[in-house]
């Protein structure tokens, strides 16, 4: 399974954020986006999911352009921005299941639970989400990695609003998404440190032509 | 694909029950419009039973609109939206049982109460039937429709005015003939079957058009 | 951008166009059509001209309006959105005319400035459909949202004014089958309907001249920045 | 003349129909050349800008 974009071009507003960008991740592979506030990185992974369409070029999975895949990449695909994308009136479990089965899956409350277990929330299921912090709601969102099918996951940030032990939890896990063949991107300053594949890493930092006139 | 229906549909009635007030601040604010009238215009029984169905139903419209600001703007701002947009299912199904519970929990709760609507108008009991049978009819179509405009005006600055500004307008069928019927039903001899016809016409076109163009609106505000 | 240049040299052939129609419209509605009275018209029958030609301008243009919204969408173009909602606040003013005149008209023919008849009725919901279209328009900051979401409302707009247009002439079912309206056209005479066609002619031109005047204000306010802009002859 | 104006008594509400369409239709093209104009000061406005930052470069 392949992601492969060619010359990707984003204008918002009348500033062009990149343009003629091309790269390629393959099973195994991890690619750190990488670049100043405002650089464009969250357009292009929103771009990735098809949640915003392109000035120009075109984005392929498996050689076939996302846009006529439509529900079959977005079976593939787990996208984590940087709202948690959970409701504060659920419980977590609610919470997890109702994402779960969205995703396709209906998924046994076993393991669920588990998930929640490894995700540092044990004993948590039928808290309602608005009583947890900010760090245990991050954990909530994170929880649906765990049972996720997807192959290629898009991470805008995943590390921040975490304590020590929730990074390098997060790190494990997108380590062993990398090794059973998963493909990630994502934006931090936070080194993955990975047991087996191998790490792209893409710069969005602007070049002097980029910047608006306004702007010089 | 009917399962992310179901459970979005579960989803949303339960997040409705936990939070109860919010059907019953839409239900309230119809039955305080419906008992302003009277004291507004008067209350003989003629005047009453002349300007019950245009109340009724321009009652039934701010209030469906008011409620509208609830539909997608929560989800919006929690991002579970557009986790919606990025699941592998049908963008249109999963908002059309949106548009389901919404209209269970805010235009059914109309149709209901509207009984004692009747009451207060002095309005004959079969009158009261094609009130509610009119207002089942056309509610449905009053939801979706707005869930065009509430997707249109997503996280907008003064989106409430705005949503109203876009929607009101495109009701005025359902309220010329739903207010139509009821004055109908008044006269003796006249027929109500075609205002039902066009009112369940209206609803059927609705239920073609509404799901597909909300979807469409719901991308390109969360672009 | 070819568009640009070229707009700015047919701007003032439309312009010319407008005037010279639109006063041969008049000039004819006034003088060559003195016969009409004898026919039992009132001489406030003058009102039609300008009363016609800017009412059917705010139905075209709203059909035109779509049409742009509708290729925008599809094709994703930029310019066409820009067309779309520079023919919008035209088409505003032409119903703005059209409700105006339709005023003036009614207090001479039936003694009333508003009087809610069908047809007035419906560019009165006309007007609030544009204003909605606008409203929206100008309520969003992105411009890329803000050309597809009221590309989209005026998709919406054109399903349902039809419906609107049938619910406002026909409020009560029971009778309509047997009513039929006889198009008034077909009661004008020949002579003062070659006043308003070419009154409505000039206002096509009018229409086309200001709609362009507008896509290139809009093409150079988002455009503000790009080498093209700065290398034109005005701001040299 | 006069009588020309006069139109049989419907004068006023015939000319005042002309005038608001004439006024509406004047304008609005006068609406937009004062935006024309604005937009093309502010160009010029960013073009300065622009070359003044050139010549220290």
């Amino acid at each position: 399974m392949t992601l492969e974009v060619k010359n990707l071009q984003c204008i918002r507003g009348d500033r062009e954020l990149f343009t003629d960008l091309s790269f390629q991740l393959e099973e195994s592979q991890l690619m750190m986006l990488e670049g100043q506030n405002g650089s464009g990185k969250t357009t292009l992974l929103r771009s990735l999911c098809g949640l915003y369409l392109q000035d120009q070029g075109e984005i392929l999975w498996n050689g076939i352009s996302i846009k006529k895949q439509d529900e079959d990449y977005r079976r593939e695909l787990l996208y984590l921005g940087h709202l948690n994308g959970i409701k504060a009136d659920l419980t977590v479990l609610e919470n997890l299941r109702f994402n779960a089965t969205l995703a396709g899956k209906i998924p046994s409350t076993d393991k669920l639970m588990q998930a929640l277990d490894t995700i540092g929330l044990y004993a948590f299921e039928d808290f309602p989400t608005s009583q947890l912090s900010q760090g245990q709601k991050r954990r909530v969102a994170l929880a649906r990695l765990l049972i996720s099918k997807a192959k290629l996951w898009i991470l805008d940030e995943p590390f921040v609003a975490l304590d020590i032990a929730a990074v390098e939890l997060l790190q494990s896990i997108i380590a062993n998404h990398v090794d059973n063949g998963g493909m990630v991107i994502l934006t931090t300053h936070q080194e993955v440190p990975l047991t087996s594949g191998k790490i792209k890493r893409l710069s969005l930092s602007e070049e002097q032509d980029n910047l608006p006139s306004s702007a010089k | 694909m009917m399962s992310a229906f179901w459970v979005l549909l579960k989803r949303d009635l339960l997040l409705a029950l936990r939070r109860r007030s919010e059907i019953f601040t839409v239900l309230f604010f119809f039955l305080i419009v419906i008992s302003l009238f009277p004291l507004g215009v008067g209350s003989e029984d003629a005047t009453l039973k002349k300007i019950a169905p245009g109340v009724v139903w321009i009652a039934a419209l701010l209030a469906s609109t008011l409620a509208l600001d609830r539909l997608f703007a929560n989800d919006y701002l929690d991002g579970t939206l557009e986790q919606l947009t990025l699941a592998p299912q049908s963008l249109s199904v999963m908002v059309f049982a949106k548009m389901i519970a919404h209209w269970l929990l805010t235009g059914l709760p109309l149709v209901l109460i509207a009984p004692l609507v009747g009451l207060f108008y002095h309005l004959p009991s079969n009158t009261i039937g094609v009130m509610m049978l009119v207002l089942l009819l056309g509610t449905p179509v009053l939801s979706m429709i707005g869930a065009i405009a509430a997707a249109l005006t997503l996280g907008l600055r003064g989106g409430g005015v705005l949503v109203s500004l876009l929607v009101l307008p495109l009701y005025i069928p359902v309220l010329v003939y739903g207010a139509g019927a009821i004055s109908a039903s008044m006269v003796e001899g006249l027929s109500i079957q075609p205002y039902l016809l066009l009112l369940s016409a209206f609803m059927l076109l609705a239920l073609i058009f509404s799901p597909w163009a909300t979807a469409a609106a719901l991308k390109i505000s969360l672009e | 951008m070819n568009f640009y240049p070229l707009a700015g040299k047919l701007i003032p052939i439309f312009w010319l166009a407008a005037i010279v129609l639109t006063a041969i419209g008049l000039y004819w509605g006034f003088f060559k059509t003195a016969d009409a009275m004898d026919n039992g018209m009132k001489e406030y029958y003058r009102i039609i001209y300008v009363h016609v030609a800017s009412a059917w301008m705010a139905m075209w243009l709203y059909a035109v309006m779509v049409a742009w919204a509708m290729i925008g969408l599809i094709f994703n173009t930029r310019l066409s959105f820009m067309m779309a909602s520079a023919t919008a606040i035209t088409g505003t003013i032409m119903t703005i005319i059209a409700l105006v005149t339709g005023a003036i008209w009614g207090k001479t023919s039936w003694g009333t400035w508003w009087d809610w008849d069908p047809k007035l009725t419906t560019f009165l919901i006309l007007l609030f459909v544009y204003i909605g279209y606008i409203a929206l328009q100008s309520a969003i900051d992105d411009t890329r949202r803000s050309d597809k979401a009221s590309a989209l409302l005026a998709l919406v707009g054109l399903a349902i004014v039809p419906v609107i247009y049938y619910a406002v002439n026909c409020p009560d079912p029971n009778q309509c089958a047997s009513l039929h309206q006889e198009s008034s056209l077909k009661r004008v005479e020949s002579n003062i309907l070659i006043g308003m066609l070419v009154t409505t002619l000039g206002f096509w031109m009018y229409s086309f001249a200001t709609i362009l005047m507008r896509a290139r204000n809009i093409i150079l306010e988002r455009e503000r920045n790009t080498s093209w802009v700065s290398k034109l002859n005005e701001v040299n | 003349m006069s009588e020309f104006f006069h139109m049989g008594g419907y004068g006023a509400y015939i000319w005042s129909a002309m005038a608001t369409a004439l006024v509406l239709m004047l304008l609005e093209p006068m609406m937009l050349v004062v935006k024309r104009r604005a937009v093309l000061k502010d160009i010029k406005r960013i073009k300065r800008l622009e070359e003044r930052q050139n010549r220290k470069n």
